[in-house]
């Protein structure tokens, strides 16, 4: 099963209008900020919402015209909808027998999937009587367990304890990793995305802004968004070797050698704060101001805004030394071996 | 308008007749009769069956007149002490009505023994069904309706429909049907003749008035009313 | 452009599809009927009568304010019925069938019984505030009402039990008091329940016969409503009681139609 | 241990329970009225009668046959006014009320011009298949069903239009068709609504007498229901009368009460 | 306003018996596996579930009897339920007006809410017109809205993307610091936790079993639920001095001397695996299999099962030097100074 989507949905507000594909036994991940477009994406490959223009095929054959329940796929959704007057287990045994297996068959095979969800025990509660982990959980074995060709998964980890969530996420590789279809995943947890995807698309306002392998989005962010998942700084600028020419009118030093427009990324640790021009002459050195200072378990994250916003990690130690409080003048410092640049 | 007549009263005095449905054509030209020779006088109507009225008379209804379409009726009235001295102000008799096509080929009363015909009564309880018993009786026949009708005019509409042969209702009702159904009038008829009483009621407002308009239904302008509809004088 | 419908839910199944048109053909059939055998020619005439635009006009306010009095009264019953417990629960929710079953006739005689001159609430009404309902448009309210009012609680309280309750929890915590829940949460979640209650309530109001001559009488333009006319009528002209009857079905279908899907979108 | 309820849902608010106990009154009173009057020490006798016993069979045979139908037909009815958009869909749905509005004898009547012996339909069921309708229990049946029906598809149709149209679309991912949906999902969620449309049925078609006595006719053991026997006692002995009613009432508020009940739960 | 409440739920297949105090101003977060009465207990405190026993203390006044509307509280639901038929200007205004506020005052402050939630432009769409994590936001704002005075949170921020995530956990953050009441917060992430509670209180089944500040917590976990939130091996086992003997029968070296029985942790990163004895004396030494190996990203998780459940994280190029396979045996080595021993 092969994906090869154009997706097109017109809303007065909102548009998305994305180029999905992906090979047979792909999974690809769709990240953005919340109202990217995401479940839009996701219902539109269903066919639950209406393509205004564009096209969805499934190994060459546009589906378009078919209606959801003869389109190959599975879904779970992200406020699941389990049915609320079915047990647990007939939710999960309800497509089965919409596929045609007997009764008797199908809620072997249900208790079977809810048992491989960690759910063995609740096989008779009704979503009702479920807490919100279990639920999800009932969703992502019922969509499973159609054995579906088209895989269509929204947030389907969010709602799961952190341990539950591991186990889960392991299962859900192994299970992806086994089927030759396509798993398009809706996820806010980078963690998820590089762990199960192959590969990554980010959606910004119902555009495609990035794809790519999860490891290469994640070294070369090109979107603001991407580059705060990754937790990098990332700015703009125009580079003539290695010196690269930022919008706020400042030079930095990055360890590639490139001409033309680029972006310029590094990580906030990376970032060394001192409140007097240091000695030596650090190339990439400025002055600037600490917008706002925040504790972040244990490290602490030191945001600057002028010129040049960016963010430092540092500890807590230093805070105390250097004495830094919000709205004070401090001087920032990244070594060029940790600036990395590349084309825009 | 529904909203202003609500409720105000009438500019001059209004005389209140409960009468039976079937009187209604009859009546309401008696009323226009009435109310030219009464002038500042109302006349209404409260038409329905007989056997409502007599339920709303008993439940204390404030009305001047009451005309029943069977003695029965005015008698749970008159038993309850809220009217005296009926009077019978006209009779009704039965007749057999057809489709004008007659497609029963019923020429007398005995034709509706046939047992493949659709005939089809007034039920017993009913004063035209009692009537229909009594001719029947007389007859010595044993007709088998296929339904017996609330009233009258139930009966005459499965006629009027095709979905009855033959029904024995009354003169009058075959007479306002117009041409859609025929009558055959039967000489055992005599037998079953069914009184329309009419009362002044003992609570009655304007008791006057109301002896008067009995006055008028039984005089013989009024009368000439009547039997233009079919009826028969006392 | 035009938007190309991407998702075509799947056909009408014919195991739904056959039994509606049946039931469709069902209803509608006999009003073909009728209107095949409407005289059509005399249909300005009958309409021009003062009479017959009194009858209609004391019906459609009749039956509107009956509605009235039964949201008012039917929706809070049928609230109570769905969201309180309390001990005879079941025993009243069937009560509150009984007119339904009642044949209307024998439903007038018994608000005779209670609210007639003579009656156990009525004789009271009389001599303490000189009210008399039976035979006034008051009372045609009432009899309508009184047939009608069943419809809309069971309805509504069908579409109340049908609802999330979570919905009214949430509320709770931001500090609703069940009556802003009712009035602010609930009444638009049931909305659409409310909406097919009140048409039943309206229809069964207007078409509303029995109780109605039993308890009010028949006074032209004060207590003759559409259905008293069409009975007296086909005691003296079959024909004009059809003609009277496709009027009345015009004027309701036309405020149902028109009035109705204002109210679902 | 004794539960100690630990969630008081606030007091039930007077501007709801205030209206909601007057309109309990007004719907229940009346009745109270009847049964003061009614003759007691008669009861047994009149219960012992066959044609009495026969009546009340047969009424609720009917009535329970009559609602089948309209289960049948109208619930499939219901979901096509409320789920697919079809042209004149408005003016269907409005139609649909018809028979609501509808003086019951018109309704019998129209009946007869359709279903007749020599009615539009009637005229072929009766040269094709020699069956005639009037004066028969299926006659009985149908008037009951065309009364009745409306009351079915209107309230189901806005428990359709109340329940979230989601739970259909995730049925629709696993795939169901659409017939499979409104079976295993849409019915069960509206459970609720279809059981208040089905006790309106019910009800509507026990107490049903104007369409059923023009349509079937008044035979006893045939056709004849007790909202006819009742209306025939009127004539005679009022008391009879009520007695009947109060009989016809005992055994439906206890077929609902018994009955209701298990199916909300 | 101060919390103490002693919730006891009792249910058919599950029981809630837990003790939560809060000092006025504190941040309690309740963590624990997918159905371990999370749930279950904001709704007691809310007044939603009924209490079989116990009670619910505000400021000392049992508030038991006490109507959900009428308890000064507000509450942001897993599922977030904002009215349907609601704008989502008129769901936040919704509390508002139910504490008196005119029409239009109440719409101008929840115009505000939505915007310091980052939904400016978002106010006149209707729930089923927001993506879901637009919708938790508003759900978010509607609970704030009312200055509740008990802050009920089940998972606020579950379904936000991780910028926003972090913008509204800090802007919450500030939000809690303000206010005077107690908060009591559900959340899976333990980065929220330690960021937004200024105590834990860990659930297991209806029981409380850990509670604390959330770097105590973290430190000395005492269930493997906690273990695992915080990524550390954890054992039961009997100290006497250094030594400590676990269940399977080895023995380990901790830093601290104790005696009777302790906990026993280390980080998955203080494994050392080796294919052959390796020389010297390391003292925590032992045979063991490897029964799982799994990518996290950049790091290796190998899991280690007899005779003992170890995690290890190893580098890439150990794996690849080693030869690491499933199933194969290896010898495990933590250093006695990364071994960390609390009374049990
Ligand atoms: N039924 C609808 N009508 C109109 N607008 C809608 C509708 N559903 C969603 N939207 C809007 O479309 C945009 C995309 O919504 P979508 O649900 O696809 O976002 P998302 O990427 O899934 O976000 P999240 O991560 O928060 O779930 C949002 O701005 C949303 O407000
Ligand atoms: N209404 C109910 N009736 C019966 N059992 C229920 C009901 N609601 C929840 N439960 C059960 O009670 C237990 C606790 O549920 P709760 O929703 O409190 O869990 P939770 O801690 O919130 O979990 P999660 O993190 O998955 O949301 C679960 O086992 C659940 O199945
Ligand atoms: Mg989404
Ligand atoms: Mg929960």
């Amino acid at each position: 099963m092969s994906l090869d989507a154009h997706l097109v949905v017109r809303r007065p507000a909102f548009d998305l209008d994305l180029a999905l594909t992906a090979a047979p036994g792909e999974v690809v991940a769709l990240l953005g900020p919340n109202g990217a477009g995401k479940t839009t994406a996701l219902r539109a490959l269903a066919g639950l919402a209406p393509l205004s223009a564009g096209f969805v095929r499934l190994d060459g054959t546009d589906v378009r015209a078919l209606p959801t329940e003869l389109r190959p796929i599975g879904m779970v959704f992200q406020d699941y909808l389990l049915f609320p007057h079915l047990s647990a287990v007939d939710n999960v045994a309800f497509g089965l027998r919409c596929h045609g297996a007997r009764k008797g068959a199908a809620r072997d095979q249900a208790r079977d999937w809810l048992s491989r969800v960690g759910l063995s025990g609740c096989e008779a509660k009704r979503p009702g009587e479920l807490s919100g982990g279990q639920a999800q959980r009932v969703a992502l074995a019922r969509a499973l367990a159609v054995r579906p060709r088209l895989l269509l998964l929204d947030e389907p980890l969010a709602a799961l304890d952190a341990h539950t969530r591991l186990e889960v996420r392991s299962q859900l590789r192994g299970h992806l990793a086994d089927f030759g279809g396509v798993a398009v995943l809706v996820t806010h947890d980078p963690l998820d995305a590089m762990v199960l995807a192959d590969r990554l698309v980010v959606i910004e306002s119902g555009r495609s802004v990035q794809e790519g392998p999860p490891a290469q989005v994640a070294r070369h962010p090109r979107t603001d968004f991407v580059a705060r998942l990754v937790g990098l700084n990332l700015y703009r600028g125009f580079a003539s070797g290695h010196t690269v020419a930022l919008d706020p009118g400042i030079t930095l030093d990055a360890a590639e050698s490139l001409d033309g427009p680029v972006f310029l990324t590094f990580p906030p640790a990376a970032v060394a704060l001192f409140r007097s021009r240091p000695d030596g002459t650090p190339r990439n050195l400025w002055r600037t101001r600490i917008s706002m200072i925040e504790r972040h378990g244990d490290r602490i994250r030191v945001h600057l805004d002028d010129p040049l916003a960016v963010a430092a990690d540092v500890t807590a130690a230093a805070v105390a030394e250097l004495g830094l409080i919000e709205d004070s003048q401090v001087w920032a410092a990244v070594k060029a071996t940790e600036t990395h640049a590349y084309p825009a | 308008g529904s909203t202003a007549t609500k409720g105000t009263p009438a500019p001059g005095r209004t005389l209140t007749v409960f009468a039976a449905a079937s009187l209604t054509e009859s009546f309401k030209a008696l009323g226009r009769t009435f109310e030219a020779a009464h002038p500042g006088v109302k006349v209404t109507f409260n038409f329905g069956a007989s056997s409502a009225l007599a339920q709303q008379i008993t439940q204390g209804a404030p009305a001047d007149v009451f005309a029943a379409a069977s003695p029965a009726t005015m008698k749970t009235v008159t038993d309850a002490g809220d009217a005296t001295a009926p009077k019978t102000f006209v009779k009704n008799r039965l007749e057999i009505a057809v489709p004008p096509a007659n497609p029963g080929k019923i020429v007398a009363l005995k034709d509706l023994a046939n047992a493949k015909l659709k005939v089809v009564l007034c039920a017993p309880q009913v004063p035209c069904g009692a009537a229909a018993i009594k001719a029947l009786g007389a007859a010595g026949l044993k007709v088998t309706p296929v339904s017996q009708e609330q009233d009258v005019k139930a009966a005459l509409t499965k006629v009027e429909l095709g979905e009855a042969d033959a029904a024995l209702v009354y003169r009058t009702d075959v007479k306002s049907a117009g041409d859609k159904v025929k009558g055959i009038d039967f000489p055992e008829s005599l037998k079953a003749i069914n009184a329309y009483p009419i009362a002044v009621l003992a609570k009655a407002p304007q008791a006057a008035l109301a002896q008067e308009f009995t006055q008028l239904v039984t005089s013989a302008p009024g009368q000439q009313v009547l039997q233009q509809a079919g009826f028969e004088a006392p | 452009m035009k938007t190309i419908s991407a998702s075509p839910r799947g056909r009408v199944p014919w195991v739904l599809l056959v039994p509606a048109l049946l039931g469709l053909a069902f209803l509608v059939l006999p009003l073909a009927g009728l209107l095949i055998r409407t005289p059509w020619p005399t249909m300005g005439t009958r309409l021009a009568q003062p009479e017959v635009r009194d009858a209609l006009g004391l019906s459609l306010f009749t039956a509107t304010l009956a509605t009235l009095v039964c949201m008012v009264c039917g929706v809070p019953l049928a609230w109570l019925l769905a969201r309180v417990s309390f001990p005879g629960l079941r025993l009243v929710r069937a009560l509150v069938t009984v007119p339904l079953v009642l044949p209307p006739v024998v439903g007038g005689v018994a608000l005779l019984l209670v609210l007639g001159r003579r009656g156990l609430v009525g004789r009271w009404l009389d001599s303490a505030f000189g009210i008399t309902l039976p035979f006034t448009t008051a009372g045609v309210v009432l009899a309508e009402a009184f047939v009608a009012m069943p419809f809309l609680v069971i309805s509504v309280e069908g579409a109340l039990r049908a609802a999330d309750l979570r919905y009214e929890e949430a509320a709770a915590t931001l500090g609703a008091s069940r009556w802003t829940v009712f009035r602010r949460v609930t009444l638009p979640l049931v909305a659409p329940g409310i909406v097919a209650g009140g048409i039943l309530c309206w229809a069964r109001a207007l078409g509303e016969f029995g109780a109605t001559i039993t308890f009010a009488g028949n006074f032209p333009g004060r207590t003759q409503t559409m259905p008293l006319a069409v009975y007296l009528a086909l005691e003296t002209d079959p024909q004009a009681a059809i003609v009277l009857s496709v009027v009345l079905l015009a004027v309701s279908v036309a405020v149902l139609a028109g009035l109705r899907d204002r109210w679902i979108s």
